[in-house]
């Protein structure tokens, strides 16, 4: 099995292909159905090769051919097969295949179905070649790869402004993050003359380069990260991403895609650990990113804006998890999190599907009994956000904040468990305004209904994940299944990581429900018993709101201070090149008309007349070859 | 040096081999014209519930030989705004590579004109000159139907030739030698190759009866639209000419796909007496010439566009098909030739079964555009 | 091997020079694309001899002659095609009357 | 008679048969007469390549250039008219020039070549059936694969040349 790893990501580049080129003439419809059976297929594949690595197979590496061979520098398409691959390869189909099959619900009457297939399917691949990649080049393909297809999809309704300037924000900000990745891969072939991950952790670990040289390839690495995961400084565009259709964001924007700089974090973990402050800084930016985007979540209305900022909160945490030393806890609650924000997108496309695309919660509300199944599992998702045992999200959030503190980061700890709060808080808000209280807008209202069987399937299905698979893969806390099989890959050499006693597990658990149940108990205050009134807290707290609302101005800054400071450094480059560049330029082109109109003559427009030239031209060669072998020049 | 076979001295067999193929050559081609045509005249009357020829001799056996007299005798009349030159040179251009054809065609163990290496690649390079003497006759006549005829013919040739060829390629494929000696002898005893790739045959003969211009593709002389076509200028013994051309076409193809497909000079007896060989080769051949007529007295004509697209959407594509899985399956299983001919077989079912499909469908088409033009 | 290799390759370059003398002497197109055949075929015959009379043992000269034919069917498809277009907009195939690229 | 014997004797008829032929192509008044006299001189230097033991180029010769090239060339040249011209627009103006410069090179070059010398172990060369198809497929493979996409870019381009505007 483990040999034909291949077919997981050929599978849904066949799909792609079959999809893409056949889609819009003959297949129609039937392309929801080949994508998700290919993805399907995938998906049994991954599962047969996770149990193969369960088996003891830890690490194989499946060459297919060699992609570069140019002296020294060698790249092989090539899949690194170990826990973190594999865990990473079933998180991916799975979740993939069970939106796949929800969007054939959900798209069903887009005029632009095939193209969405093809696209979604060309992702799948892309992503699972990113994950799968056994060196730095080879996962960047696969890293662009998901970036185009990312593109593509939140400007898949590309008919209106809004989603095409979306997805040209997303494209670009990334480019930004790329720049820094593409600088790391550069740095590491010139440091260590190799991209596989194999020669370049080893030769970290034997004869490691200078510090300061390792600290670039950290950082310039996580800046790729942090473009891709949606980080403090490139984070603004995962929002805007939501304009896609909702399966995009559940599937690119809050499960795979965005987790992909986790993913290249955790892989890298040796460089990492060996390059000092870099894991300090991932950390602090992680904490930071985590409770900056779990303050504008609080007083978000958009219910899919809300979802993306705390995606973007919860990859926060990620990268804090990556930053203390606990990739594992990272990895844990990167797949907890493809489930339960998976669902929880699924559920909001599931309303907005009932509501008629409206994505206002305050236009929604007492949609309960409309939607029982959406309400049920997006329930359970939500407490899996607010980390409520024994849900899934409890069990890694908890790894996270305990790691935090038992690896000495209190001030961390602090952080994580404030953001901890904020969540329960938001999440709760955007649950009791879309399903609970009064209808506030009856038309709506009266024509919800529940989404058919193909969407809310994979509803329940993505909840019973979000329901078993925290305990099921964590239990013992700190020492639980996920631990044993993920700690062989992204060990951090010479560091054993710090066992604290059960005692602290156990108080520190305490605290975080705590957290989450206070957040809960204080929204539900505010929402259910208008005591303090939101809107009387919102006008209280007037600048801090109208800050919050705004997103921390962020977009304004971007906009005019880089974007203007660019504007006229790029004036004065225009100057420079109408006046000086062109003028030079122009200066030349009067010579080359004076001799052109000189030469013009010779352009007489009779082939014959060519030909006549070439042939003379050989008779000149001829006579000067003859006079080289007589010697006549060397004289 | 050949082993001479009959304890002759290799340097007595090697030119009275040449001299026996040529012989026989000659005769298949002389004699067997005018059998062909009196077996044409019959077999045709047969099918159409008539007579045929009767009178001239017993059964109307003497009745071509009258004719071959008549067309000797006849006036030689050169139109006089004709080319004369290339009108003179087109009959023998189109009637030499036919008759060099024969050289390499492996009559029995031993006789033929020259067991050349390269026999099958020669073939078709004598069959493609062909097209260069209708051309030049067309384009000599100085008439616009034999003008057309002969472009018509050329466009229809050149077309044809690459799904022949291909059919050609996959049995070279199987067989590994272009050598018309070794195809025969790979095929002993009952194993024959048609039985392995019974498609290619197919295609082959279909590309076969379009090359050699006969019905249902002889739009080239097509007599209702173009008179006589390329030939409409020729009469007597040029026109003559023209025709044994076409009647030893006839024997080549059918010659070439005896070879190939079912084992040459191979039957009862001949490992005892090879000479026999002749005589099956011969009686083959004349199986499929009699197939060629059958053919002509029982289709209606295809109009031009319809054989074009019938080359280039249906044989080019099927031939290229059967030619790729040929080629995978000998490469993947080199040892046994079981998969390529189930393969085959499956590829001619369902050749055979997409026919009357297509054709139900095309039909359903024109009526409907029938009905939306009487509308 | 009385005929030596030197006289194919001789009559290969009368062959290839007939051919340019045709291609810088002729008016009509056709006639042009014919002489440039006759180049080709001498220089095919010329790697056919030197394919057969060197010392290595392989075809590599004859593999070149079936790459040339390659590119010649393509020319003369390609070049009759021109010529027909060519044409097409102007009622002549003599080449010094069509002078569009006359500078 | 050996081959020794025969092999020149055909060698001068061949000869005779390419330069004549070659050399009417270019002066032959009328279009198709060239056309027919290049694909007599093709089938010569076929003959030539017989000659030289190379039978499949030779089959090959005669397939591509009398079977296809000079039938293109003769529908190429029943499409457009035709007529037979004064000799001063049948030849260019700038023959005399032409006919200096390549005289001198025609006559230096076939000098040349007959320094030229078999190498004395070439005799024993057998056909060149099988050598010619290894190299091609496999020594160059990837050529012949160019090669091919050549063509068909060649098919393509001449169909869209000659192809008429629907209007």
């Amino acid at each position: 099995m483990i040999q034909n790893v291949w077919l997981i990501p050929a599978l849904p580049l066949a799909a792609f292909l079959i999809s893409g080129l056949l889609g819009r003439r003959w297949l129609h419809h039937w392309t929801g159905v080949i994508a998700s059976t290919a993805v399907g297929a995938s998906a049994v594949i991954a599962i047969g090769v996770f149990l193969e690595v369960l088996g003891g197979k830890t690490r194989t590496i499946v060459s297919l051919y060699e992609w570069i061979g140019v002296g020294d520098f060698r790249v092989n398409v090539a899949a690194l097969v170990d826990p973190l691959s594999s865990v990473m390869l079933l998180v991916v189909t799975v979740v993939s295949f069970l939106i796949f099959v929800y969007s054939n619900g959900y798209m069903a009457h887009d005029h632009g179905f095939y193209r969405f297939f093809a696209w979604m399917s060309l992702f799948v691949f892309a992503m699972l070649i990113l994950v799968m990649a056994d060196n730095f080049l080879l996962l960047f393909v696969g890293w662009e790869g998901v970036g185009l297809c990312s593109y593509l999809l939140i400007g898949f309704w590309f008919e209106r402004p809004a989603p095409y300037v979306a997805a040209k924000k997303a494209f670009v900000m990334n480019r930004i993050g790329d720049w820094g990745y593409t600088i790391g891969m550069i740095t590491i072939f010139l440091v260590f003359n190799s991209l596989n991950f194999t020669d370049v952790f080893a030769r970290v670990e034997e004869n490691p380069p200078t510090q300061s040289v390792l600290t670039l390839i950290a950082i310039a690495l996580f800046f790729g990260a942090t473009g891709k995961s949606a980080q403090l400084p490139l984070y603004s565009w995962l929002p805007d991403a939501m304009e896609g259709p909702t399966p995009v964001s559940a599937l690119i924007h809050a499960a795979t895609m965005v987790t992909a700089g986790v993913y290249l974090v955790a892989r890298s973990t040796p460089l990492f650990a060996a390059a000092g402050p870099a894991l300090g800084i991932v950390g602090i930016v992680g904490a930071v990113t985590a409770i900056f985007a779990a303050t504008i979540a609080l007083v978000q209305f958009d219910i899919k804006r809300v979802m993306a900022y705390s995606t973007v909160s919860q990859l926060g945490y990620m990268f804090l998890a990556l930053g203390v030393g606990a990739p594992v806890a990272a990895i844990f609650h990167l797949a907890t999190h493809a489930f339960f924000k998976a669902l929880l997108f699924l559920g909001s496309g599931s309303v907005i599907h009932a509501v008629g695309g409206e994505q206002d919660m305050r236009k929604m509300g007492g949609l309960r009994r409309k939607l029982p199944v959406t309400y049920w599992t997006m329930l359970l998702a939500g407490g899996a956000l607010a980390a409520l045992p024994p849900l899934a999200g409890f069990w890694s959030k908890d790894e996270i904040v305990g790691a935090a503190f038992t690896n000495g980061y209190p001030i961390l700890w602090a952080i994580g468990i404030f953001t901890a709060v904020l969540t329960a808080f938001y999440v709760t808000r955007a649950l009791w305004m879309t399903f609970h209280g009064e209808p506030r807008d009856h038309h709506l209202h009266d024509h919800a209904h529940e989404s058919p069987g193909v969407m809310t399937l994979p509803l329940m299905a993505l909840a019973v994940g979000t329901v078993v698979l925290g305990f099921a893969i964590g239990w013992p806390p700190e020492a639980g299944f996920i631990h044993r099989f993920l700690t062989p890959s992204v060990e951090i050499p010479g560091e054993s990581e710090h066992v604290a006693e059960v005692g602290t597990i156990v108080v520190l658990a305490i605290v975080s429900l705590a957290a989450g149940v206070l957040g809960i108990l204080v929204a539900l205050a505010m929402y259910v018993r208008r005591r303090p009134d939101p809107v009387a807290v919102a006008r209280a707290a007037g600048p801090y709101y109208r800050i919050l609302v705004n997103k921390y101005y962020i977009d304004e800054l971007y906009d005019h201070r880089f974007v203007d400071a660019m504007r006229a450094l790029f004036g004065i480059a225009w100057a420079f090149d109408i006046h000086i560049v062109d003028g030079i330029a122009n200066r030349l082109g009067w010579l080359a008309v004076l001799g052109g109109g000189g030469l013009r003559r010779v352009q007489t427009g009779i082939v014959g007349n060519y030909a006549l030239t070439i042939v003379a031209g050989l008779l000149v060669l001829l006579v000067a070859y003859g006079g080289y072998a007589a010697g006549v020049f060397t004289r | 040096m050949p082993e001479g076979p009959f304890g002759l001295d290799p340097v007595i067999w090697a030119p009275l081999r040449l001299i026996i193929a040529v012989l026989l050559a000659v005769g298949l081609v002389f004699n067997g014209a005018l059998a062909q045509i009196y077996l044409e005249r019959k077999i045709q009357a047969i099918i159409q519930d008539r007579i045929g020829p009767l009178h001239t001799g017993p059964w109307g056996l003497l009745q071509t030989f009258a004719d071959a007299i008549k067309l000797l005798g006849k006036e030689d009349i050169r139109a006089r705004l004709t080319d004369k030159w290339f009108f003179l040179a087109a009959p023998s251009i189109v009637f030499s590579p036919m008759i060099a054809s024969f050289v390499v065609v492996p009559f029995a163990p031993g006789i033929v004109g020259a067991n050349l290496n390269i026999g099958l690649l020669y073939l078709t390079t004598l069959g493609s000159m062909t097209v260069l003497g209708i051309v030049i006759a067309g384009w000599a006549s100085n008439n616009k139907y034999s003008l057309i005829g002969g472009l018509r013919s050329a466009g229809q040739l050149i077309s044809y030739e690459v799904p022949q060829i291909l059919s050609l390629v996959t049995v070279v494929l199987l067989v590994g030698t272009l050598s018309m000696v070794g195809i025969a002898e790979s095929q002993p005893d009952w194993r024959i190759n048609f039985l392995i790739l019974p498609l290619a045959f197919v295609t082959y003969f279909i590309a076969g009866l379009a090359e050699t211009n006969r019905n249902p593709f002889d739009l080239p002389e097509a007599e209702s639209e173009l008179v006589a076509g390329f030939l409409t200028e020729y009469s007597g013994m040029r026109w003559a000419i023209f025709f044994l051309a076409e009647y030893g076409e006839v024997t080549v193809v059918s010659a070439i796909a005896t070879t190939l497909w079912f084992g040459a000079w191979h039957g009862p007896l001949t490992d005892r007496l090879p000479l026999l060989g002749v005589i099956w080769f011969t009686l083959k051949t004349y199986f499929f010439v009699l197939v060629f007529m059958w053919i002509r007295a029982t289709l209606p004509r295809l109009r031009i566009d319809q054989l074009m697209s019938l080359c280039w959407k249906v044989l080019i594509p099927l031939t290229l098909t059967n030619l790729m899985v040929t080629s995978v399956l000998l490469l993947a299983y080199p040892s046994s030739r079981i998969p390529v001919a189930i393969a085959n077989w499956i590829l001619l079912g369902l050749f055979g079964l997409a026919v009357p499909f297509f054709q139900r469908r095309r039909l359903a088409s024109l009526r409907e555009r029938l009905r939306a033009a009487a509308a | 091997m009385s005929v030596s290799l030197g006289a194919f390759v001789a009559v290969s370059a009368v062959l290839f020079f007939i051919g340019t003398a045709g291609v810088l002497v002729r008016r009509n197109a056709i006639v042009i694309l014919m002489c440039v055949e006759l180049m080709l075929n001498a220089a095919n015959l010329a790697l056919v001899a030197f394919s057969r009379r060197s010392a290595s043992v392989d075809e590599r000269g004859s593999v070149f002659v079936v790459f040339i034919f390659v590119i010649a069917a393509a020319e003369v498809a390609v070049g009759l095609a021109i010529v027909l277009a060519a044409y097409r907009n102007r009622p002549t195939v003599d080449v010094d009357e069509i002078q569009r690229m006359k500078g | 008679m050996t081959y020794d014997v025969v092999e020149p004797i055909f060698f001068a008829l061949l000869t005779i048969g390419i330069v004549s032929a070659g050399a009417g192509v270019v002066l032959a008044n009328r279009i198709t007469t060239s056309a027919l006299l290049m694909a007599f001189s093709f089938l010569n230097v076929a003959g030539m390549f017989v000659l030289l033991g190379a039978e499949t180029v030779a089959a090959f010769q005669v397939l591509i250039y009398v079977g296809a090239i000079t039938v293109l060339i003769l529908y190429g040249v029943m499409f457009t008219p035709q007529q037979p011209r004064a000799y001063g627009l049948f030849f260019q103006k700038q023959t005399p020039l032409a006919a200096i410069v390549v005289v001198p090179i025609a006559i230096f070059v076939a000098l040349f070549a007959f320094s030229f010398r078999d190498a004395p172990e070439a005799g024993a060369k057998g056909h060149d059936l099988e050598p010619l198809a290894t190299s091609v497929f496999r020594d160059f493979g990837f050529p012949f694969e160019v090669a091919s996409v050549l063509l068909l870019a060649a098919m393509i381009g001449a169909i869209v040349l000659v192809k008429r505007d629907e209007e």
